[in-house]
Order: C-alpha cells, then structure tokens, then sequence
C-alpha cells in the first residue's frame, strides 16, 4: 500500500505517494528529479548514493524512501550557493583535480564535508579514514586527500 | 567446498541407521524441509523453505540415498533449487557403534549457486555447518518419539 | 620533475583546473541513467545462474502476467538478429557465433537468456524474477590451464579441446640465444582475472522514431562511433539513421571499450515496442557480464650470460579468453607479446599463445590490455635473474637498456621504440628513494628479523593505440575546429574522454593556438550526429593521437584564418597571436572576431579560398609512442600475519611532454592504485562450477582510501618525435609499472626466507603460509 | 536489485510497534544495514515490516546504578561518540568506531545489528568481554539474557518470534581497565576476519582479570574463559593466546582459511592484550 511522505530536500518540502519499497535513491532521482545522487552498487559499499540525512552521511540505497518521511535531506544539489558559488570543498576538489569521471564525486564531497564538520584540521590517515564509505575508481584517492587537505586550511586549493 | 565433521546419536547403530534413511525422520529434522514424497525407491521429492534470520527461500529438489551399507554407511546426497540459488550436497554418512550411542561421521562437498554462491561466500561454510548441526540436534530431540517414527514410516 | 612544454603566458604545460568539473561537482551532469524520456519503458535481463547449463525450457507466461509488462523476449526472438562482433583476427581463429541472447545453452554465468521489459524498473524487476527458466546444469571448466588440458569438459561442444587459437611470435634467433647462455630462469606467472568496476556501470537508453525510422542510442561507451557501425550491421540498419550518444561517462577502464549485446538488444527493443527503453546495468551484473580483464598463466624462460647480460626470452601464454570473444578479446595476449622485450636490448624472443575457452566471461582489454601482463612478467623474471646471479637488480636492469643513442630501437617483436632514456626515471627513482641507504636500512632490518623488502620496476608501454595497421578499425583519429560567426570556437574530437579531462586539455591547445581565452573554447565529444566520424578513447590514445589531429586541424584552420587576415589588411603575412592577426610591417591587426565574421559574411573571400572558418583533421599516426618509467616500492611484511605495509611508493615516469600536469598526475595516481588493487587485493575468483564467487563489491576487494598509499609522484621527459606534441600517452602507465614493483618489494623482503616469486593477488593468507613454510610454497 | 513489495509500519510507541510484531510473522526494520541490502538482492522477501526507527523511547544512551543503558536504536555514531559510552565503557565505543564506514556508522543501529546476528559483526565481540546483557521484550513478556548466551549461531539469536532488543546493558568499566579492540577488517565488506576485544586489569606486572571476545572467528562471538583463566593465573600474554579459540570451529572463505583466521585471533589476541595493558593502570 502506498503511502505519503513529506520531506525537506535542499530547503525545499516535497510530498509524494511512495511504495514502501521505493528506495530513497530512487525517489530523489526518479520522483524528485534530483539525479545528483549516483547508483554504484547494491551492497552499500560504494558511496555513490551518499546524501545527509537530517545533518548526517548515509547510503541512500541502503534506506528506503519512506525512513526519511519528515525528515531533511541535503543532496549535491544542495551544497553549492544558491547564486552557483562552489562550496570551499567542491572548490578544493576542483582545484586539486579530486576527480576524474565525477561518478563518486557527489557522495565523496558530501562525505568530506561532513568529515571536516566534525574534524575540522584532520590528519591525511583520518581523511582516509573518513572517506572509507566512499569508492573511488579513477584518482587512486591521492587528489581527493590534498582536496580535503586544503579545503581544512580554508585555501580551497592552490 | 569440502565439510566433514561427527555427531553423537543417543541410539545403537542399527537404530540411528534406520532413523538416518527414514524419510519421516529426515523431514522432520531437515532445516526448513516442507514435505519428502517419495519418487522411487530411496529417491524423494522435497520442498523446502529456508530461513536465516531474515534471509528466507524456498528450494524445490531431491533427496537420494545411494550406496546403502547397513548398519555402517551411505550416501546421502540433497539438491535444491529456488529463486534465490541453489545447492547441491553429497556426503558419505559412516555410522560407528560407541557403546549404546552412535558416532555419525559425515564427509561430503556442497556446491552453491546463484545469488548464495555470488554474495554470500564468506557464508557458505559456517552456514552449511549450522544446518548440519541443526539436523542432528533436531534428529536427538525426536529421540524419545523413535518408536512412533518408527512406524509413520511403514 | 616534470619537464611541460609551456612558456609562460601560455597554458600548455599548465595546471589548469579542469573545466569539466563544475557540472560533475554540483551533480548536474548527466550520466546514462540520468537521461529521461516520454514514455520510456525499463528493461530487465534475466541471467544465467550456471556456468553452464542446456536451457530445457522458458515460461514468459508468468512475467507477461505481471503488472505493467510490455514484452518479454527470448533468444528465439533475436536469432536471426547479427552477433555481437569481435573485431580482432587471427590466423585460425575459432569464434563461437555469439547471439544477443543464448539459445538452448548457456555458457557463463551471467549469460542473458531473457529479457523483461515494463513501464518501470521496480515493475521490471518483479517480472524477470516471475520468469521460468529451467536448466539442466553441465559441468563447467574455468581454469584456463586445466580447460587445454585433455580431457578438460568442453565450453563449445564443437571445439572439445577448447582451443580458440595458437599464435606464435619469434624474433631473432631464441634457441641459439639459449645455447649460448650461462644461465637460465624459469618461472611460471599468473596474472589473474580482474574485474575492471568502472564506478558508473554499463547502460543504454534507445529510442526508436518509426516515422524518421532512425534509432537514437544513449550509451555509456569509449567508442561511439565504432559502437554505431557495429549495432547498425548487428540489427541490419543503415548506419546514418543510428545515432549514438554518449552522455558523461563514468569510468571506462576499457571495459566499455566494447560492443555489448544489450547494446543491440535495447536498440531492437525500441524498434519492437516502439517506446524509447532503457537498461541500466546492476553492480553484480557488471561483474557477471561486462568483459575481465587480464586471466593470464604464463610460462617464462629467461636465457642470460653470467655477467648479466640478457640474451634471450621465452614465454608460453595460456590466456583465459572466457566463453566468447567480445570486440578485441583474442587481441589481448597478442599485445601481451608486443610488450615482451620490455626496455631490454636483447633481440631473441619467441612466445607461443594458446588462448583458451572457458565458462567464464569474456576478458578484454582492461587499463593496459596486454602490456600489464608482459611487463609483470618481464620485470619478475628480471628479478629473479638478479637473484640467481647474486647482483643487484638496479645494476641487472642498468645493464640491458636499449641504449640512449640506440633509438629508434628495432625491438625482436617487432616494434620500432621511439624514443627513450631509460636511465632517467630509475636514476630520479633511486635518488627520490635514497636507494643506497635504503639498501643499508634493509641490511639492518634483516639482522633484527624484520622484512623489509625494495622492489623496482623499470617499465615500457605501447601507447597512442596506435598505427591503424595494428587496430582492426583504424588507429587513427579525427578533430575539428570551427570558429564560430562571433569567434567563438568549437572543437569537435573523434577521442571519447570519459575522465581524461580532454574538454581541458584540448581547449589549452586552442587558446595557445589561436591566441583565445579558454573560456571561449568549447570542445564537443560523444556524438555521432555531431562529430565526425573517431575511434575514441583508450589505450592512451585521446591526447597522443587525438590530440595530435587536433594540433593538425588547428594548423590548417591557421592558414586559412591567415588568408582572410591578409584580405582584410591587405598584407602578405600576418601573425596569429593574443586573439588577433597582426601585420608586422604595418602594425595593423584585425581581431578573430572580425575575421570570422568576414569568413562567414563572405562579401569578400581570398583567391582559391570557401566561406567558413572551419577545418577537419584526421591524423593517422606513423607509430605507437613508448612512454616507459621506473617504480620504486618499500614494503615491510608484518612476519605474525603476512600483512604488507607499503612504507614508501615512488613513480617516475616518462609520457613524453605534459600538456597539463595535474591530469597527468591524476592518471598516475589512478593508475597505480588499479595496479596495486591486482597486486594486493583484487582477484576474480570463479568457482569449479562457474559461480563467480567474488560476486559483488563486499568481496571483490577494490582500493579504498585507507588502503592506498601517499604515491610520490615525478617526471622525466624525453618528448615523442612520432607526433607534433611530443606526448606519450599517461593513462595506462601507472597501472603497468605498479604490480611488478610491488611484488618485486615484497619478494625481496621474503628472499632471506628463500622466496623467489609469489603469484598476485599478495593475499596476507598466502604470505604468512610462505613465512610458516619458510618460503616454501 | 529491487526489493519486493511489502507492507509497512512506522509505529510511534514501543507499544504499538510490539503489538504489531507480536505474531512473529513482521520483519522488524531499525536502521536498515543488515535487512536492506538482503531485500534488495531478493534474500530476504518479508511481507510485513515494522520500522522501530521512529519509536523515540528507544534511541537513548543513559548510565544509572553502574549500568550504561542504549537503546536498541543507538546508532553506531551515536555509541562511539557518545561521552557516557567513551567514558564507562569505551571498550563499546572503539569497536563501533570500527563498525563499516562513516555513512553506515550513521544509519546502523545496535540492536539491528546484535539482533541480525553477522557472525563477523564487530559488537558482539565486545559485548560478550563486556559481559553484557540485553533486555527482550515483547507484547507478553520482558527478559533479559547475558551477551554470551544471546548469540547462539550464525544468525542465530535468543530472540523468540515477537520479541525485540530492547536495551543492551553493559556493566561501567573500572576506570583503571585497559582494553582494546583489535579488528583485521576485510578488504571489501570491511567486516571482521577477526575481531578481538579484550580488558584486562593489571597489578604490577600481573594481569589480575582478563576478558576476551572474540568475533569473526567462527559462527557466532564468544568468550575465551579458559584464555581468560589462564592470563589471570600468570601464564604468560603469548602463551596464553596461543590457545584462543581452541576446539571453536573456525570459519574459512576466500579470504582467510579456518587456520589462518584461528592464528588472526590468536596474534591479534596477544597485541590486544598487550595494547589494553599499557591503557591499564
């Protein structure tokens, strides 16, 4: 049976009739239009599918539509200002070329930002750490760390 | 994917033998085992509806009894088939005369496939062994009800 | 450090930031499964479960039954359809006729038999899982080696001995070498089946306009154009009504350097329903039915004179080719051979192939195709020549060069090296390294029980893939500049970046050439409405080859904007600079702008000269190019449980010039961690029934952050005389000069145990057996 | 990978959510870690869940009477951040400090995942060290069952049909413990090939308790008493481990055989102990 969930996504309220089977993935992508968020596996390893959900990184192939019923969620989508000016780590990514195909990018700047939010002057092994949800094909990481690195010193890159 | 292992079966060996290739019996103690109707002589039809915590389906195959040695050994062998994958397993079952008890030794191989094999290989080994020893635990707990087993199985 | 060809006001040589990342960092790019239309259905392919199997019987009823299906096709449906082709060719090659969809049997796991179509992919879904397929299973065989081997089951009943092709190669005169040798080492070496999990997996959307009967394709590929040709003949089509598009592309790897049958499949889908389709590949079913990579068993033999000179080299290749071959499939060891003499003077080389079918998916060409295997094989056996001989392996290497005054060097398979110092990059890496003190530090470790290993691999590639003689389509490729009515200007490529950043690379050209900001460089890639015809994106090619076109077409755009400079400033000669053509005799300039709109408004045109300001270039390559390197590895494996620490990874490569050093570090970067995900962790395990156990990425083990180590990065730079840039090629190199480096390093710490070689992936299982076993396997 | 359809509830109270489960035949739903992904690869297929996830008076972390308190839908970032867990018991928070990655930590609940059971979970392994209980409830009953007698087998629980983990309880650490929790995550799923907690006290150079769990090892977590009896009586740190998990039947895979994972346990046994000794004092 369907039912109707209502939530914020990137400041805007949205209200849809859902199958409870409709992963979250999927009503941002085919019902909100939101198709930042990616698809990489089905096993909740990959990260592609990472938005915050009510101030915290999940897989959001890994929870289904109706869990997040009143709640907030930010997609990638939602970082940049609303004028189009980058965030500081979308910025630093750019600048230290921290990606490559731009498969994992959304759910890896979601998941830096919220690493620095709750360590803001991290080690290189805590970066690593913290992006360990989060695969990435193309850059061997190394980017991605510098990224990250000096997005945390606030120089958003050289 | 190789298993052997031994079970204590509080019954003297000509017992635990026939009890072994009962079909009441082995339905009865088989995990998840619907129903066993016989299709020939020592070869059954079985349904099967395996649960495991919260991963379940439900397997149609067969059950064989191959190589009967009264009372010391046979082979049992047990595929099944569902949406969710299959498995075949044959093992050698040696029974061993322990005073009143029986020592029931088993040497076999299982195969998985289908999404069993593909995603839960770290798995298959440690499950394929509860299930074995769900077997003989649930063929003790029918212990005392042997004779009536016994003769559901005329 | 990295030599760039840039001056200073220019930006060749320059870290530009990429202009591609603005829309991939704010999610507004669209990817494959991004792209939406009116009424599109989803379409849901049904697998095999077996390796192999005879199809007894299919019921469709049960999915036809389900809500929202609209067709559900079988094998029956696509048979007189065209297969899915292999382009490559060998004397003698068996190919199995490769249906869209199997017939009444299944060969792999993962094989399509079915395929639902309905108006939603969850409706999609429920249907092929409503579907009826019964099989009566067949063993199955998947080690190559034990495929060949007599009384192996066969794959093709029609070939019992599983043999698609033998190949031989032989340069110079081996067995002599082997006469004269003091010293001969032998080893076999795997280099096992990899998974290449491009992070956006496959996907097609096909859209099929009856009144125009055109098809328009979406696809998620490294080669639009060749993918065009070939779904046109497989569904008997006129190539100009099938359009291929390729949205942003997530990952490549070579894995969609292919022509797959749900390509096709969804093509013909549209045209049967009518409603545009859509697939979108599952993580498992990329892993089950998009090509491996590698599946190598090789047999080396390595003749040398006591003082280490390297005479000669034998190897037999037992490629695992899988069940059919795919587009270059049976190609893939025959680089392999290409690649044999690595950077090594010595002139005698014979390799045998035998390429063997077995129940497993097709391998391919994934991030190096050929040259990986080669390398690891050569740069091991060259290892465990220095052990034999007591030397040091740097000294071992330094003395078989081809030497700096040798090149172009005539290599014994064949292929005429370039350009090289191969001294360089090793003498960078030893230095980056500290070697001699490294070398004293091990000393030390060893007297305190600690393993600690140095490993080095001095590599060489074939890259710009390359001479259309060696490419079944053509090796060349295809650019267009056009400036536009308002001087804006439009770069076509034939190259297909899908992460290479060419949107960047090939506008820093433009704006140096012509003298424009970068911002009013648009380049244009991916479609075949648009672009003329290229061969695409792989083998390290897109700069090297498509690059170079480019550079061409902008020359000959430069001679015709001259033209119009001349007309209007009524002058002999003007120069093309800062966006402007200036007349040095009277200092009078005309800005781009105004010269193409002269071009365009045509109330005058030169002598001899057409409207327009446009030029196309399609750039045949007189050779491959030959980028080469060193790597250096410092490893410690932890004595208790086999664990490996890479304590220090250095890289020094030569791509020839750097048109943008960030990129081409980013390419580095990437291509060391897939080399060190085959050297340590990543392994496509199939089972003895065909189950590809490591089915889904909680098994199959792919570099994660905290698993890589800080990579230190540098340059040599000998520039490439075989194009105009002078560029090598960067994407594949680091991925080839990894996983010989490392399981050099990691050897080297067990050689106190009496280790000579180890077999990848260097699972921590495996190591502790050899250190309980001390070192013996 | 598409999960089937199914009927759902949200309930409110823990009332209302037991009710609803109470004929054992709903699929309780709290984070989503373990029972989504099966869902979704069509290995699990329930017809019924039941989200606790919005059941308030179940999320809480608490300490009273020498007992930290969590409820079953703590997250695992919940209990690794947490000041009460880091504080009391922080053998709890480092193990769910290793528990998958950041995204998971996030949505993962600890009674989702003590109650799945995953013979290579990460929690188990300090909740029997910590010697633990859980308090089951269900419509008709209320019970609690000490961590090492919960896990039974391979996902396999005390968990009767209609029952839920309500609380975990665990005993406040004495703050002069060492403890330690040693994990070799796999490459890929990030599980644990092996995951050993252990606290110790020490006198001088003498341990004077010593509690070891062990996870991953075979099919469910358990408790070393015989390597905790003899580290207490002197036997040396090396000696002693060398014997955990004796007579357990080791798991094997792809990754590790049951040999090699046994001798995991055991080194990592040894460098946990000896880790958790100099936290000790």
């Amino acid at each position: 049976m369907k039912r109707t969930i209502s939530l914020t996504i990137n400041g805007k309220r949205y209200s849809h009739e859902v199958e409870p089977r409709l992963l979250l993935i999927h009503y941002l992508r085919e019902v909100a239009g939101l198709t930042g968020p990616h698809i990489g596996c089905e096993t909740s390893i990959c990260g592609a599918c990472t938005v915050v959900l009510d101030g915290k990184t999940v897989k959001s192939c890994t929870m289904f539509a109706v869990q997040a019923d009143g709640r907030d969620v930010t997609t990638i989508e939602g970082v940049a200002a609303a004028d189009g000016k980058l965030d500081p780590v979308q910025e630093a990514f750019w600048n230290e070329h921290g990606l490559q195909c731009g498969f994992c990018t959304p759910g890896m700047v979601l998941s830096a930002k919220q690493l620095l939010a709750a360590n803001p002057n991290p080690t290189d092994q805590e970066i690593r750490h913290g992006l360990e949800g989060n695969l990435c094909r193309c850059t061997g990481y190394q980017h991605i760390v510098n990224a990250v690195r000096t997005a945390a010193a606030g120089k958003g890159g050289v | 994917m190789k298993l052997d292992g031994r079970y204590t079966v509080g019954l003297p060996r000509e017992r635990a033998y026939a009890i072994l290739q009962d079909p009441a019996v082995l339905a009865r103690c088989m995990p998840g085992c619907e129903s066993l109707d016989r299709v020939e002589e020592n070869e059954y039809a079985m349904r099967m509806k395996m649960v495991l915590a919260s991963i379940s389906g439900k397997f149609e195959g067969k059950v064989r009894i191959t190589d009967s040695n009264p009372p010391s050994s046979f082979r049992l062998s047990v595929e099944g088939a569902g949406k969710i994958g299959f498995v075949k397993g044959e093992g050698l079952l040696t029974l061993t005369a322990d005073g009143a008890q029986t020592i029931v030794g088993y040497e076999g191989e299982v195969q998985v496939g289908g999404t069993i094999a593909n995603v839960g290989q770290r798995l298959v080994e440690t499950t394929a062994r509860m299930l074995i020893k769900r077997f003989f635990e649930k063929l003790s707990a029918t212990e005392p009800g042997a004779a009536h087993l016994e003769s559901a199985a005329d | 450090m990295a030599t760039t060809i840039g001056k200073p006001d220019l930006l060749v040589g320059k870290s530009v930031r990429r202009r591609e990342d603005p829309r991939l960092l704010t999610g507004t790019a669209t990817y494959l499964d991004d792209v939406k239309m009116p009424g599109m259905h989803h379409a849901c392919i049904v697998r095999s479960p077996h390796g192999a199997a005879l199809i007894k019987s299919i019921n469709t009823q049960p999915a036809l039954d389900r809500p929202g299906v609209a067709a559900v096709f079988t094998g029956a449906d696509i048979k007189n359809l065209g297969a899915v082709p292999c382009a490559a060719s060998l004397p003698g090659l068996r190919v199995p006729h490769h249906h869209l969809l199997a017939q009444d049997r299944v060969y792999y796991q993962g094989h399509p038999v079915a395929v639902v179509v309905a108006t939603d992919r969850y409706l999609a879904a429920d249907a092929a899982d409503a579907l009826e397929v019964e099989y009566e299973p067949l063993p199955a065989v998947t080690d190559p080696e034990k495929a060949i081997a007599a009384g192996a089951q066969p794959v093709h009943p029609e070939w019992p001995d599983n043999v698609s092709f033998t190949f031989h190669q032989e340069g110079g005169d081996t067995e002599q070498a082997f006469r004269d040798a003091d010293v001969i080492v032998k080893q076999r070496i795997t280099s096992q089946r990899l998974i290449p999990t491009a992070m956006e997996t496959r996907g097609v959307v096909a859209d099929w306009r009856p009144g125009e009967k055109s098809l328009t394709m979406f696809s998620s590929t490294q080669i639009p154009h060749l993918l065009r040709t070939l779904v046109a003949g497989i569904l008997g089509m006129p190539e100009n009504l099938l359009r291929v598009i390729t949205p942003e592309v997530g990952g490549g790897f070579g894995s969609k350097l292919n022509v797959y049958a749900e390509e096709a499949l969804m093509g013909f889908i549209a045209m049967r329903i009518r409603k545009p389709v859509k697939w979108v590949e599952s993580r498992r079913e990329n892993f089950q039915a998009t090509i491996h990579g590698r599946g190598h068993v090789d047999y080396f033999e390595l003749a040398a004179k006591r003082d280490g000179t390297m005479l000669g080299l034998k190897v037999k290749i037992i490629q695992d080719l899988g069940a059919y071959h795919q587009l270059l499939t049976p190609a893939m060891p025959t680089l392999s051979v290409l690649m044999m003499p690595g950077l090594y003077r010595f002139k005698n080389v014979c390799a045998d192939i035998v390429g063997a079918f077995t129940n497993c998916v097709p391998t391919d060409a994934y991030r190096g195709a050929g040259r990986p295997e080669a390398t690891h094989g050569i740069e091991r056996m060259v290892d465990i020549l220095a052990a034999e001989l007591k030397m040091d392996p740097v000294e071992l290497r330094q003395k078989n060069f081809v030497r700096n005054d040798e090149f172009p060097f005539p290599t014994a398979t064949g292929l005429m090296y370039d350009s090289g110092n191969y001294e360089a990059p090793l003498k960078q890496a030893l230095d980056t390294a500290g070697y001699t003190a490294l070398r004293a530090e091990q000393v030390a470790a060893r007297q305190q029980g600690r393993l600690m290993g140095i490993g080095i691999s001095t590599y060489g590639e074939i890259c710009a893939l390359g001479p259309s003689i060696a490419l079944p389509a053509g090796g060349w490729e295809s650019a267009t500049v056009k400036i536009e009515p308002t001087g804006k200007v439009t770069v076509l490529t034939g190259a297909s970046p899908h992460g290479q950043g060419e949107e960047t690379t090939f506008a820093q050209m433009v704006a140096d050439a012509l003298g424009v900001s970068i911002d009013d460089v648009l380049v244009i890639h991916g479609d075949t409405a648009v672009v003329q015809y290229g061969i695409g994106t792989f083998g390290s090619r897109g700069t090297a080859v498509g690059g170079a076109a480019l550079f061409y077409a902008l020359e000959d755009l430069k001679a015709k904007m001259r033209k119009f400079a001349c007309m209007i400033l009524e002058t002999e000669s003007v120069t093309l600079t800062g966006g402007s053509c200036i007349c040095e005799k009277t200092g009078k300039s005309v800005s781009f702008a105004e010269v193409a709109t002269a071009a365009y408004h045509a109330k005058k045109l030169p002598p001899n000269t057409e409207p327009g300001l446009v030029a196309t270039h399609f750039w045949e390559p007189p050779n491959f190019t030959f980028p080469f390197g060193a790597h250096l590895v410092v490893t410690e494996v932890d004595r208790e449980t086999g664990s490996i620490d890479i304590k220090r990874y250095i890289c020094v490569d030569d791509c020839g010039k750097v048109i943008n050093p960030l990129i081409v570090s980013g390419q580095v970067h990437g291509g060391v961690a897939q080399g060190l995900g085959q050297a340590l962790w990543e392994e496509a395990v199939y089972d003895d029934n065909g189950q590809l156990v490591s089915g889904e990425l909680t098994d199959y083990a792919l570099p994660k952050a905290h698993l890589m180590p800080w990579i230190e990065s540098s340059h040599t730079c000998t520039p490439s005389p075989t194009n105009p840039l002078g560029v090598k090629g960067v994407g594949e190199a680091g991925t080839i000069g990894c996983s010989p480096a490392v399981v050099n390093s990691v050897v080297d710490a067990l050689s106190p145990l009496g280790v000579r070689h180890i077999d990848m992936p260097l699972t921590p299982e495996k190591i502790w057996k050899l250190i309980a076993q001390g070192g013996q396997a | 990978m598409i999960p089937q359809e199914f009927e759902y509830d949200a309930p409110a109270t823990l009332q209302e959510a037991l009710a609803l489960i109470a004929d054992g035949e709903r699929k309780v739903l709290a984070g989503g870690m373990s029972l989504i992904p099966l869902m979704k690869l069509r290995l699990a297929q329930p017809g019924h869940v039941v989200d606790i996830g919005r059941v308030a008076e179940l999320n809480y972390i608490t300490e009273s009477g020498g007992v930290v308190r969590i409820g079953a839908t703590a997250t695992h970032h919940d209990i690794e951040m947490s000041a009460i867990v880091r504080g009391k018991c922080p053998l709890l928070a480092e193990a769910a400090g290793h528990i998958g990655d950041a995204q998971v930590r996030n949505t993962g609940t600890i009674g989702g995942s003590v109650a799945h059971a995953d013979p290579a979970a990460d929690y188990p392994a300090a909740l029997v060290a910590l010697e633990a209980t859980f308090r089951l409830v269900s419509a008709s009953s209320d019970r609690t069952v000490a961590a090492s007698d919960f896990f039974v087998d391979a996902f396999t629980t005390a968990l009767e049909p209609g029952e839920i983990v309500l609380e975990i309880q665990v005993p406040v650490e004495d703050p002069s413990e060492g403890y330690c929790y040693a994990k070799v995550a796999h490459p890929a799923s990030g599980f644990a090939v092996v995951g050993v907690a252990v606290r110790v006290k020490k006198a001088g150079d003498t341990i004077t308790m010593a509690r070891i769990g062990v996870t991953g090892m075979s099919a469910r977590a358990f408790r070393d008493m015989a390597v905790e009896k003899m580290l207490e009586s002197g036997v040396e740190v090396g000696q002693a481990t060398a014997l955990v998990g004796e007579g357990e039947q080791a798991n094997s895979d792809l990754y590790a055989s049951c040999d090699y994972r046994t001798h995991l346990a055991r080194v990592h046994a040894a460098r946990a102990i000896r880790t958790a000794l100099t936290r000790a004092s």
